[in-house]
């Protein structure tokens, strides 16, 4: 038997400095995920709202709240001088943005800079850099990070495009640089098909943009979305916490995601990791990010955007390292070293599934508003429940779908997926429609269940539900 | 009617109160029992739906101990649905109430030691500077939205104010 | 960096065997929990209730549900031939019989036998050896577990009495053999004292009972409670799982208990660990029990009694081991080995806290029936709430009042008491009376913070707030 | 009125609130009861207060396919609140129900091929057995608790049974 020491565990940590007082610039469950890592931390908070989020409970459960605008996130969440001047009212030391809304925009970080309010997050500068998609590609490849191979700049002929046909490896994409929506867009298989297609598509392109510029990328049949988790502390150090497999997507909209990803390696992970690593700590990076990629057939990685925010998806990689990286934020962004935050080497214990439960139809899709009339949580070993939500609670129209995020810890994928089928089916939301019943189809799905999948995933099983319906009449 | 009886009768209250019946009626052999629960009116009258309101949110949050400690000048912002219950608190009949557009400091004159824009007792026009709310160390000149004489003003100069936070109530001409 | 292989977690264990089918006789929370246990290893379920259960998630959640009398446990849950009854025509393979009720009761084990049942938890034989306090006590000390110094038998007379307590040690404590209630006891802190108090006692044992037989024990002064999780398969292996810590108790009821221990050492734990497997081992010890322990104010720790049962705070456990307990309670019922089960070295991974929460006034104490109105329960990381309780359910007056637990888990024992008030924040229940406030005046006191207590702490405690109160006014 | 009729009346306002009655009336024989329950008010019209009823508990659960895929002769036995729905499907106005007191397997005969205890439209007196409850392997014979004609059965022999669950409707002499 082995026991760790248990005085490991019970010195409490003195801090060398922690903010006093912190504004949530965001609303409902990720509000209350960061109000919940306050209250640890015995840090005051203060909610902001807009008038439809008079009820919420970030509202509720903040130490204080100020009313900052109507309905719209224009004119409140979005609202940068309102969200700085409630800050400046509460007399806060710093502002966490959350995801989503005001969470990667450069403008308002350098705005609080200039206010000498601590925003949780890295500078303005990275930031900025990482929005930029082309420079933040050129930056990863330069540390050696695999990008998607493509064409560099527009390719002016047949043969400059054979060229980089070659170069790349087929199957390659032509795409309109002007463009967007599927025109003049062609992918293409084989030398033979590429004369052809690139005219078609050139004219096609200048026919829709007034523009025929093309260029050309590597095409990935079936893509798995692999991201990785990292934290960078303010002394220059990057430590990566493994990956999460979000492949399951309808419309580019995560539905599942799960962590580890049963494609990634021990020895994939501590490459990327260890390059990853290289490659942040050259760049500056500080504070929590998450590396995406898009995986290949033949499980090679291409590195195609940087998140510089706390993710929806965070909490799988919460449960499989035991590592809180709300708090790992508020740490890093005091100051302390990544070493002192994270004191053991991480280890990916287990396996993790997070289901996002949005507030919609389950087969249209369409947003499902209005008052919860029931709202009965699953509980009990390995569930995990965040929401903002309640019974008598609104949801109200203006505002991103999700009401609850159910994520399950297990031993194995297969006891995660289990015990995710035995919580979806104790988690009764009554009032709205919700996306309970569709995850409990995709979980019964045999591909689902034995991790067959990739980004397209969803098409083909709302595909196959359709052909079961059909021959069902 | 007898001990046994009367504690069937007993019984049968509980029962009745447990079951969530309002009315009852009964007849059988001489005995006759009737009966309305309190708080059952014939009409719909105070019927309030309670559902309709967030029993929730009627929780006192156990925050409440650091909410009591929060700077003075903050208390009026730190509660949630301040706004409202200031708006109510001043609101009469007939009086109209000029809110807070922004969030911000609320400053009652251009400068310190000036004039206040409006006094209670005052008449304004639609379209007067009536305060000024600084927020982001810009001054905003706030202007009032009717015409009318200035009934009551509800925030302390240098008082923080959130959006939609009452600041004035104007009788309206 | 060090990474598990991910492969390892992400195979599908292949169960030789598994029940197909399992009645639980129990209802509330635990009740909840075993289904949830049966339903993600794919065993169904056949729950049974009484009249005044009618409406509990038990029955709802079960596959199966079978009324089998009216209210009260005597003639429903504790009706032996009723339970046995519903087990035969809903045709199980096993019954799990939760804590408390039957869980203990060797007949029903016996009947469960005789009726082709499989029981889960250990052979009635077993289970009679450890109901008979002496024998057990007898048991264990031949294995070399330290158990409570005490005389052998009666104690005739004043000479004899002080060669007891030379040998074990003062304080003593004199009993009356016959009694309880404080009657005939005396505390006995030399031998000067001894021989006045001894002819008290025995006069008062004479009068309070007709009899005036005295036996002597060890006296702790201020024990803590301190018990040992263990699991034993049906092939004579027996491993233990590590301590938790109860002696936050009122009136001999749990009301907060923790893992692990602050008083045992890594030595320690291995130590009694491996006596205890011995000792089981020897008696044929077979699936989940605890081993309940006095600890001295010099750490020294005295076997009480042997809990063959799964207990309320078993998920403390479950969270800083990564076991699920019910879980293996079948597998092991399944005749599964101990190892095949736990696959890895057990480890003590940071800290868990349980409070129970409990429907009574916070103050008075008395049970607290009725109808919840409001239940909005805590989420987010390291927070788990088993319950069988929702809005709108009824907490019937018959049974034990414990309605939800709330359980944390930390990085150190500091994050788990932060992490456990925020949840208590958060937790809201309207309708009833909780131990909710009760709990956060708790976990508010210094003494209980630094992990000062002992058994006598809520005396010490309720004494503190009756002088706070006083002198406030 | 005696401690049958009683339970009787209590069943009856059990299902009457189970299935939403706003107001209910009933006349028989020397019996008259009329009741509304709470939240019913005369104008109200259909206000019904949701709130009083559980909504989780009409939620019709997940686990539901699995329930279908029970065995057959269980599937009475299934569902929660079975018994009362039972009673409730064989009850009129007036009639009796006798319930099994214990949860067995129900036998209408002393053995295979033996005649039936009773049939529908025989008369029962008070204490006369009708059937057999098996429990543990032993016969438990089950005797009507009032005298009448047998209106329905409600069980088919070797099924099994619940506590509370109707064997057999009476119409009381």
């Amino acid at each position: 038997m082995r026991f760790t020491n248990s005085l490991e565990f019970n010195t409490f940590t003195e801090l060398r400095f922690m903010f006093r007082k912190v504004l949530i610039a965001n609303r409902g469950e990720i509000a209350l995920r960061i109000i919940s890592a306050c209250k640890e931390m015995g840090i005051r908070t203060v909610a902001i709202y807009s008038e439809a989020d008079r009820n919420s409970l970030h509202v509720r459960f903040a130490d204080e709240a100020i009313c900052i605008g109507p309905p719209r996130s224009a004119d409140s969440y979005l609202n940068v001088p309102a969200v700085i001047s409630a800050a400046e009212i509460a007399d806060v030391d710093a502002i966490h943005p959350g995801y989503g809304l005001l969470s990667e925009n450069a403008n308002f970080a350098e705005v609080c800079r200039a206010s000498n309010i601590k925003f949780i997050g890295p500078p303005p500068e990275v930031t900025r850099l990482m929005g930029e998609k082309e420079k933040a590609r050129m930056s990863m490849k330069k540390a050696k990070v695999p990008i998607l191979p493509g064409s560099e700049g527009v390719i002016q002929s047949e043969e400059e495009a054979l060229d980089w046909a070659r170069q790349i490896g087929y199957p390659v994409i032509l795409k309109a640089s002007a463009g967007g929506g599927g025109r003049g867009m062609r992918v293409v298989r084989s030398p033979e098909e590429l004369p052809n297609f690139f005219r078609a598509a050139r004219t096609e392109a200048q026919n829709a943009f007034g523009n025929g510029d093309l260029y050309m990328e590597k095409f990935i049949e079936r893509p798995r979305h692999i991201e990785f988790q990292v934290l960078a502390d303010e002394h220059g150090n990057v430590m990566s916490l493994g990956e999460r497999e979000c492949s399951i997507q309808r419309r580019h909209q995560k539905l599942i995601e799960e962590s580890p990803s049963l494609q990634v390696t021990p020895k994939m992970r501590e490459e990327i990791g260890a390059t990853l690593k290289r490659c942040l700590e050259t760049i500056g990076y500080m504070n929590a990010g998450t590396v995406e990629f898009l995986m290949d057939e033949d499980g090679k990685l291409y590195f195609i955007e940087m998140n510089t925010r706390i993710q929806v998806e965070h909490p799988v990689t919460e449960l499989v390292t035991g590592v809180d990286l709300v708090k790992a934020q508020f740490r890093i962004a005091a100051g302390e070293k990544l070493s002192e935050i994270v004191t053991r080497p991480i280890e990916m214990r287990g396996h993790a599934i997070e289901c996002r439960i949005n507030a919609e139809h389950p087969e249209k899709f369409t947003p499902s508003a209005g008052k919860i009339s029931v709202f009965n949580l699953p509980g009990g070993n390995g569930v995990r429940v965040d929401t903002a939500q309640y019974a008598e609670g609104i949801v109200p129209p203006y505002y991103d779908s999700l009401i609850a995020k159910l994520i399950v810890h297990g031993t194995s994928r297969a006891e995660a997926v289990a015990r995710m089928e035995r919580a979806l089916s104790m988690f009764v939301v009554e009032g709205i429609h919700t996306t309970i019943p569709l995850h409990q189809r995709i979980f019964a799905d045999e591909d689902f269940r034995v991790g067959a999948f990739d980004t397209k995933f969803m098409e083909r099983f709302f595909e196959r539900e359709k052909l079961r319906r059909e021959s069902a009449q | 009617m007898n001990a046994g009886q009367l504690q069937s009768l007993k019984d049968l209250i509980e029962f009745l109160k447990q079951q969530e019946v309002g009315e009852f009626e009964l007849e059988q052999e001489g005995l006759k029992v009737r009966l309305s629960f309190a708080g059952q009116g014939r009409s719909a009258g105070n019927n309030v739906d309670l559902g309709q309101l967030s029993h929730l949110l009627q929780y006192a949050p156990a925050a409440s101990p650091a909410a009591v400690a929060a700077p003075a000048h903050l208390s009026n912002v730190s509660a949630g649905p301040s706004a409202v219950e200031l708006s109510t608190a001043g609101e009469e009949a007939g009086l109209h109430i000029i809110k807070s557009p922004i969030v911000g400091t609320f400053y009652e004159a251009s400068a310190p030691g000036a004039e206040p824009y409006i006094k209670v007792g005052d008449q304004v026009e639609s379209g007067q500077v009536v305060c000024i709310v600084e927020a982001m160390k810009l001054m905003n000149e706030i202007e009032s939205d009717v015409a009318g004489e200035v009934v009551k003003r509800m925030v302390a100069s240098g008082q923080p104010v959130e959006y939609g936070q009452p600041l004035f109530a104007v009788r309206r001409r």
